[in-house]
């Protein structure tokens, strides 16, 4: 009974993690290399800033929006760190609070867009990412900038074979996990994304749930940005523009509707798991790099496929 | 009931100023008005008639798709996957007929059929499979990205047959490009299938309200799914003058399509609501996004400012169009 | 009396664009009562509640609550102050769990982090109390309509009201769910918690209300002590005139000729054997509690959706697969209650929301022919004189009444032989609903076979030359209107068997 | 429950299908019988829509094949699509796939320094080829010397111009160790002479479409333009000039194909040009030290090759009139592996 009722309702992220075993498990027998502690610890990295932009993505979905600026704001943000961290000391902490600042006020505007304007969230969002987006060309439109080398020491150190990054990520995990479940800004995250007009006859203040989903997303994207240019070890004006369809795609994988109300954060990190894990299988399994596309492609089609039926 | 959402809105709607009511209707014959001057002030060069007629040949690819897309996203639908196919497209023609003069025709109309073939593809995919359009076709694009490297293992082969290619540098009188005519006769049919004809008015019913065109009586899925399939076939076109264009097959390019065709139907005022739009709208949405880079080069800024300009007029006539949220 | 007077509201008004929905209302609860208020569908009942608990706000006027000002539209506030209302559409959130429904917006817990334990006692503790079990992580979605009924109630009880706003609360239930529900009215009302209860049941009102205040079309008629009243005189006061008057004279059809005939027609766990048969210009009512089936019912017909047996037959021919644009061609057409959801193209021309339907007949070659069009728009906005600056005026900028007379028009272009109501009158104001009244029994009279649903009883009764009555699914009766009675027609609703026909 | 169980079977099959087969028909082991030792060979395709970059790819195989066969165990082919993640990434994993020895085109001057340097500590074998980077801890270095490709092509361009004029530079992707040096070369010869107006410089990617819509505004926006210094795609550019018939001008060349027939058609037009260029055998000249450093023959670190250089009266000796317009001219490859890989030409 008990058991039943929790495997309805965690059904998404259940079969995910399932489709992930199963997944490994193949890879695993087929192609050993693919086993070895030198792989694993690669794949705990190439999850990394996937994995992290998803989160914000997620709660916004939830939320009933969406946030297509996430790729210009990494890719703003590791300039922004590559530039500013470049005086010692002072340095990272400067970039960080920089990058926070940047960030949050980029999510802000989002989401006060989105609560005073009639436009819908995908438009406003869609040009708000061409203007950071072009304003960031027009601030540097070359990679460059330089990332104190520390940061990258510390965040890619591993321990094992397991990296720091990977902890980073479980960390951000956890918290947003128990955040989405247990806390009232959570709970009203939910409601919100269920319905608009009964959470405000409810009490809620949809306003300031509406700009939180925003503003953490583009913190959680800024996030991301430190540790990819930490990792490449300079800022790139482009670098975070693949980023939109994978991290949509690591959310809709990891079973969150795109109607709102609905989703876990942990099916998500399933979901990030599996986008990463593909393109590693592909370069493991040793696939002709033209097969790469079709792979995710038809990946993010299936499981809206699977969306949508899991729905009746 | 979500009554009182409506309620509000329409208090809103009745209440707009004269000025408002005027900018929402004739915002985007105003905007490239301002344009115009703006820029005929700035440097004379980007009004002088080559140049403009150098703009409209620029516009007809992206003009021809933006057709399409101000169909789909009047019934709520959007296909993102327009870039992947108009360079699948070009491979096609080329792959297909290996420049020979004598496969023109059927290359076309394979050309053709894989277009609409493709449309029906994403139509499937939105109105049977119920999902939503923006990311089924963001699947599809990448798909047609991969099918085109599988197809060409990275080395595109052939070339584009003469006449495809006077489709995209031909001029009748050396001087009005043919793609121009294309574009425009397009264009002019289209909006006389959506004033004059049922179908317009289904479109427009569809769009409007989905569930009351059923019990009006309209075959909804059935309609939608045509409208994907002619969509699919005018990006066909698109891409035939595109292959026209570039005469020769490449993998890349095209990959700003999609965005700036949904940024030029959206400023043409086709609202994401659906229901309410005209080509004409688009169309001048699509010279507008064609006007910003080519003014923006020649008085020498970069491609930043274009993208930029773009995105404010997105949120400024959007938000002309749709007004302020009002919850009480 | 003034010492223990709860709520005072003075002078409110309040206008949603055009239409006036309260006009100048002033009335006053005392602590500890049940106070009944009654009036037609639109007489502004809900809509005062609501304003009292600050989903709307108000344009002029005040309301005192334990003697502080409530604030114009903010429902955190007014909740917090103790007043709490079920609205009629509950207001859950269908994908959250009944835990999360109940404490939704006062959370348990301390630094924005919810006490589950304690919120799962509470639940427990307030769900034994009003009697029902459920499994808290279950969804609402999953919920049937009266299991979701006792969730808002408890969401209501969460928070400690000494205000309690019920909105036709009784219209989904069954007789002794509804007696289950009174039973715990007046335990609240022991505990001193002040009772508003919206109904049209007149019957339940005089059961176990102290005060009745009546309303109609947004003002307040008068407020009378229920000991001190009847039920006759309410009615009156409700509907403005004795009843007979408001609705047209019904016409007796000696000849009984059957147009429309189901046969054991059943739809997957909706509708169970329904049979029955509507003759030539009768309307046909429809009653029963809210979700037994009366729309599922239509909407078969129409076409809507898929039967799973049984059969339908238009003047004796069998139809076979209908859809809506076959049910439109042989003659059955519906007019949905949901205007906005169902019919109406907001965003779009009154011309072109009439003519849709029919632009089949207006062609050539796909191209429409746009004078006759206007031509036939154009008669019919005479013939239901429809208030509209132009054909071209956007329909949504029209009232409830306009509205409803051009999704009408559509469906009488090509007149149909059968057609289907869904609450044709609900949302428009009075002086429309008599107008549409008489437009009915017209159409009825011209041969038209009008199948209609009423949950209004009056309009039931009022209205129909048969009722026939649901409950679960079933046809529970079938009455004549000289027969029919409102005691009849709550019983048999009530699932218990009335031998007639 | 049962249907998503069932839907995520389908999944399964169907992807390791995908993968699995496509792996065995990929380029997967190419195995001889004879007894020399034999190693496991890696190669990071920096953008696999670019044909240059996978025309470098073929002669790599194909001098593979065709003289190292028997030392070749495995060869593992990715590919980065200009993304520098993913070409980090793709360094990681083919690590992973213990090779000993790693080709490389880096697409970020710094961000691959350190990956090299542990990839060579742990005695993995890593050739940097056909693009510059910074720090010197691969194991050897395969290029032309890209400034002093970049002074020659300013030189050329002055002189056309009897030192004076307007001058567009057209180069390839912003930030990429190549273009950076190029630029700087004919910039530095450029400031010698005032005369010289050089306009801002234009980034197409290297992409076809992207060049030849670019060039066409500049067409448009400079009317008294007078010379174009490209590390670009001439065919395009050049098709913007004869669509908008626009006088020619000197322009410096490349050695493709379609670039080669429009200069002979054109040459006697007004159409200056000259190519001088980093030719796609590079990948071959890299193989040959990579097989060195394998062997353990001595090798040089740094191999500075000299650019290609082809004149007005050598375009025959290049130009393959029945290839189609897509190869590079400049090529080890014989002309039936070349139609293979593009086709004959429609006659």
């Amino acid at each position: 009974m008990k058991i039943k009722e929790i495997s309805e309702r965690y059904r998404a992220v259940i079969s995910i993690y399932a489709f992930l075993i199963i997944f490994v498990l193949i890879f695993s027998i087929f192609f050993p290399v693919f086993r070895t502690p030198l792989n694993i610890s690669n794949i705990l990295i190439q999850i990394t800033p996937l994995a992290l932009v998803a989160i914000g993505q997620t709660i916004v979905l939830i939320g009933g929006g969406i946030d297509l600026t996430v790729g210009v704001v990494i890719s703003l943000t590791t300039v922004i760190t590559a530039n500013a961290m470049g005086l010692p000391f002072v340095g990272i902490l400067v970039g960080l609070i920089l990058v926070f600042v940047i960030s949050g006020s980029i999510g802000f505007i989002n989401g006060f867009l989105c609560n005073e304007t009639n436009i819908p969230p995908i438009i406003i969002t869609l040009a708000m990412a061409s203007i950071i987006k072009g304003l960031n060309l027009l601030y540097r439109n070359e990679p460059g900038g330089q990332v104190p080398k520390i940061l990258n020491k510390i965040i890619y150190f591993k321990m094992g074979i397991i990296p720091i990054s990977i902890l980073i990520v479980l960390l951000f995990y956890g918290i947003f996990a128990y955040f989405m479940s247990r806390s009232k800004l959570g709970q009203y995250i939910y409601a919100v994304g269920n319905d608009e007009k009964y959470s405000r006859m409810a009490g809620i203040n949809i306003k300031k749930v509406r700009l939180s989903t925003y503003i953490i997303c583009a913190l959680m994207a800024g996030v991301t940005g430190i540790v990819l240019s930490s990792r490449v070890g300079s800022g790139s004006p482009l670098i975070g523009d693949n980023y939109l369809l994978d991290s949509i795609t690591a959310v809709i994988v990891g079973g969150t509707g795109f109607s709102g109300g609905s989703g876990f954060i942990l099916g998500t990190l399933g979901g990030a798991t599996l986008v990463a894990l593909m393109s590693n299988a592909l370069n493991i399994s040793n696939v002709s790099p033209f097969y790469q596309y079709i792979v995710k492609g038809s990946l993010l089609l299936i499981a809206m496929i699977l969306n949508s039926i899991r729905k009746k | 009931m979500n009554s009182i959402y409506n309620k509000t809105e329409i208090k809103r709607n009745n209440t707009k100023g004269v000025f408002v009511k005027i900018f929402s209707s004739y915002g985007i014959y105003i905007v490239i008005f301002l344009l115009v001057l703006i820029s005929g002030i700035v440097s004379p060069k980007t009004v002088d008639p080559k140049n403009l007629i150098e703009i409209l040949k620029n516009t007809s690819v992206i003009g021809i798709i933006c057709i399409g897309q101000t169909l789909l996203i009047l019934t709520r639908g959007i296909d993102l996957s327009v870039g992947a196919q108009v360079v699948f497209i070009n491979i096609l023609v080329a792959g297909i007929s290996l420049g020979d003069p004598k496969k023109t025709f059927i290359t076309i109309l394979i050309v053709l059929a894989v277009g609409a073939i493709i449309g029906l593809f994403n139509g499937v995919i939105a109105v049977k499979l119920k999902i939503e359009p923006l990311l089924g076709s963001l699947g599809v694009m990448t798909l047609l990205q991969g099918i085109s490297f599988l197809y060409t293992k990275g080395f595109a082969k052939g070339s584009t047959p003469p006449f495809i290619r006077a489709m995209g540098i031909g001029r009748f009188f050396n001087f009005l490009p043919i793609s121009v005519v294309i574009w425009i006769f397009l264009a002019i049919v289209f909006s006389l299938l959506l004033s004059r004809t049922i179908f317009g008015r289904y479109v427009y019913a569809i769009g409007s309200n989905p569930k009351a065109a059923g019990i009006a009586g309209i075959k909804v899925d059935r309609t939608r799914l045509l409208i994907y399939a002619v969509s699919g076939v005018l990006t066909a076109i698109a891409g035939l003058i595109w292959s026209g264009f570039l005469g020769t097959p490449t993998l890349t390019g095209g990959q700003y399509l999609p965005l700036d065709s949904v940024a030029a139907v959206i400023i043409g005022g086709t609202t994401f609501a659906g229901g309410k739009g005209r080509i004409i709208g688009s169309m001048i949405g699509a010279v507008i996004i064609v006007y910003l880079s080519n003014f923006l080069t020649i008085i020498g800024l970069g491609i930043e400012w274009k993208i930029i300009a773009q995105g404010l007029i997105i949120l400024l006539l959007v938000f002309i169009y749709v007004g302020r949220k009002s919850y009480k | 009396m003034e010492n223990n007077e709860i709520l005072k509201i003075s002078n409110i008004t309040k206008n949603f664009t055009g239409v006036r929905a309260l006009n100048d209302v002033t009335m006053s609860l005392l602590k500890g009562e049940i106070h009944a208020i009654v009036g037609e569908n639109g007489a502004g009942k809900s809509t005062l509640c609501k304003i009292v608990c600050g989903v709307y706000g108000y344009d002029k006027g005040s309301i005192i609550f334990n003697n502080v000002v409530l604030p114009n539209g903010d429902p955190q506030k007014i909740k917090e102050l103790g007043i709490s209302m079920i609205p009629q559409e509950l207001g859950l959130l269908p994908k959250l769990t009944v835990l999360q429904n109940i404490f939704l917006g006062n959370e348990k817990g301390r630094a924005g982090i919810i006490d589950t334990k304690k919120s799962i006692k509470i639940s427990n503790d307030i769900l034994s109390d009003i009697g029902i079990k459920l499994n808290l992580n279950t969804e609402i979605a999953r919920l049937s309509l009266d299991q979701q009924q006792f969730v808002a109630l408890a969401r209501v009880l969460a928070t400690d009201a000494k205000l309690i706003i019920f909105d036709e609360p009784t219209s989904t239930l069954s007789s002794e769910e509804a007696n289950n529900l009174f039973n715990i009215i007046n335990q609240l009302k022991k505990k001193g918690i002040t009772i508003v209860y919206i109904s049209h049941r007149l019957e339940e009102i005089f059961s176990f209300a102290d005060r009745v205040t009546v309303l109609k079309d947004g003002v307040l008629v008068s407020t009378e002590i229920v000991k001190k009243t009847n039920k006759e005189e309410i009615i009156i006061k409700m509907v403005g005139r004795e009843l007979l008057k408001t609705f047209p004279e019904k016409s007796r059809i000696m000849d009984k000729v059957p147009v429309l005939r189901l046969e054991n027609l059943t739809l997957k766990n909706k509708l169970k054997n329904i049979s029955f048969e509507a003759y030539k210009g009768e309307i046909l009512g429809i009653g029963g509690l809210v979700g037994m089936g009366q729309v599922d019912l239509v909407n078969v017909i129409f076409g809507n959706e898929k039967i799973t047996s049984g059969s339908i037959f238009l003047n004796e021919r069998l139809i076979k697969s209908i859809d809506p644009s076959k049910a439109i061609k042989i003659g059955i057409n519906f007019l949905s209650s949901d205007r906005r959801g169902d019919m109406l193209f907001m965003n779009r021309s009154v011309k072109e929301n009439i003519s849709i339907g029919t632009l089949k007949y207006r062609q050539k070659m796909g191209f429409i022919n746009m004078k006759s069009e206007k031509g036939i728009v154009n008669n019919k906005i005479k013939e239901l004189n429809i208030i509209t600056p132009n054909i071209e005026q956007e329909v949504q900028f029209l009232s409830g009444g306009n509205q409803q007379k051009i999704i009408l028009s559509r469906c009488l272009i090509k007149k149909p032989e059968v057609l289907l109501l869904d609450e044709p009158t609900q949302g428009i104001d009075v002086g429309a609903k008599e107008e549409f009244y008489r437009v009915i029994r017209q159409l009825a009279d011209e041969g038209l076979t009008i199948i209609v649903i009423f949950s209004d009883m009056i309009e039931l009764l009022g209205m129909s030359d048969r009722i026939l009555v649901m409950h679960e699914g079933k046809i529970s009766a079938i009455l004549n209107s000289e027969e029919a009675s409102e005691e009849k027609i709550i019983k048999a609703a009530s699932g218990l068997k009335t031998k007639t026909e | 429950m049962k249907k998503i169980l069932i839907g995520f079977l389908v999944i399964v099959v169907a992807v390791s299908i995908v993968l699995i087969g496509a792996g065995c028909n990929g380029q997967a082991a190419e195995t001889t019988t004879a007894s020399q030792e034999k190693f496991t060979i890696g190669y990071d395709i920096y953008y696999e829509g670019n044909v240059w970059s996978l025309q470098m790819v073929e002669e790599f195989k194909y001098h593979l094949q065709q003289e190292y066969s028997d030392m070749v165990k495995e060869v593992f082919y990715t590919s980065s699509g200009y993304d520098v993640t993913k070409q980090l990434n793709n360094f990681d994993d083919l690590v992973a796939k213990g090779c000993d020895i790693i080709f490389i085109q880096p697409l970020d001057p710094t961000a691959l320094v350190d990956k090299i340097k542990e990839a060579t500590d742990a005695g993995i074998y890593v050739i940097v080829f056909a693009i510059g980077m910074e720090g010197e801890d691969f194991t050897a270095y395969v290029n032309c010397d890209e400034v002093q490709m970049g002074q020659v092509k300013g030189e050329w361009m002055v002189e056309q111009l009897n030192e004076k004029g307007q001058v567009v530079p057209m180069n390839g992707i912003a930030g990429t160790q190549t273009c950076i040096d190029i630029a700087n070369g004919w910039n530095s010869v450029f400031e010698k002479y005032p005369d010289i107006e050089v306009l801002p410089e234009v980034f197409t990617d290297w992409d076809y479409a992207k060049t030849k819509i670019e060039m066409t505004n500049v067409l448009q926006a400079y009317p008294d333009l007078s010379g174009v210094v490209s590390y670009d795609d001439p065919g395009a550019i050049a098709e913007a000039f004869m669509e908008a018939n626009h006088a020619w001008m000197p322009i410096t060349w490349e050695d493709e194909n379609r670039a080669m027939r429009i200069w002979k058609e054109n040459k006697d037009k007004g159409l200056k040009a000259i190519v001088q260029t980093k030719p796609a055998w590079i990948s071959y000249d890299a193989l040959k030290v990579g097989m060195a450093v394998l062997k353990g023959e001595p090798y040089e670190k740094m191999n500075i090759i000299p650019a290609t250089v082809i004149t007005e009266d050598e375009i025959d000796k290049y130009y393959k009139p029945d290839l189609p317009d897509q190869v590079y001219c400049l090529t080890t490859l014989p002309n039936d592996v070349l139609e293979e890989l593009v086709g004959k030409v429609a006659q």
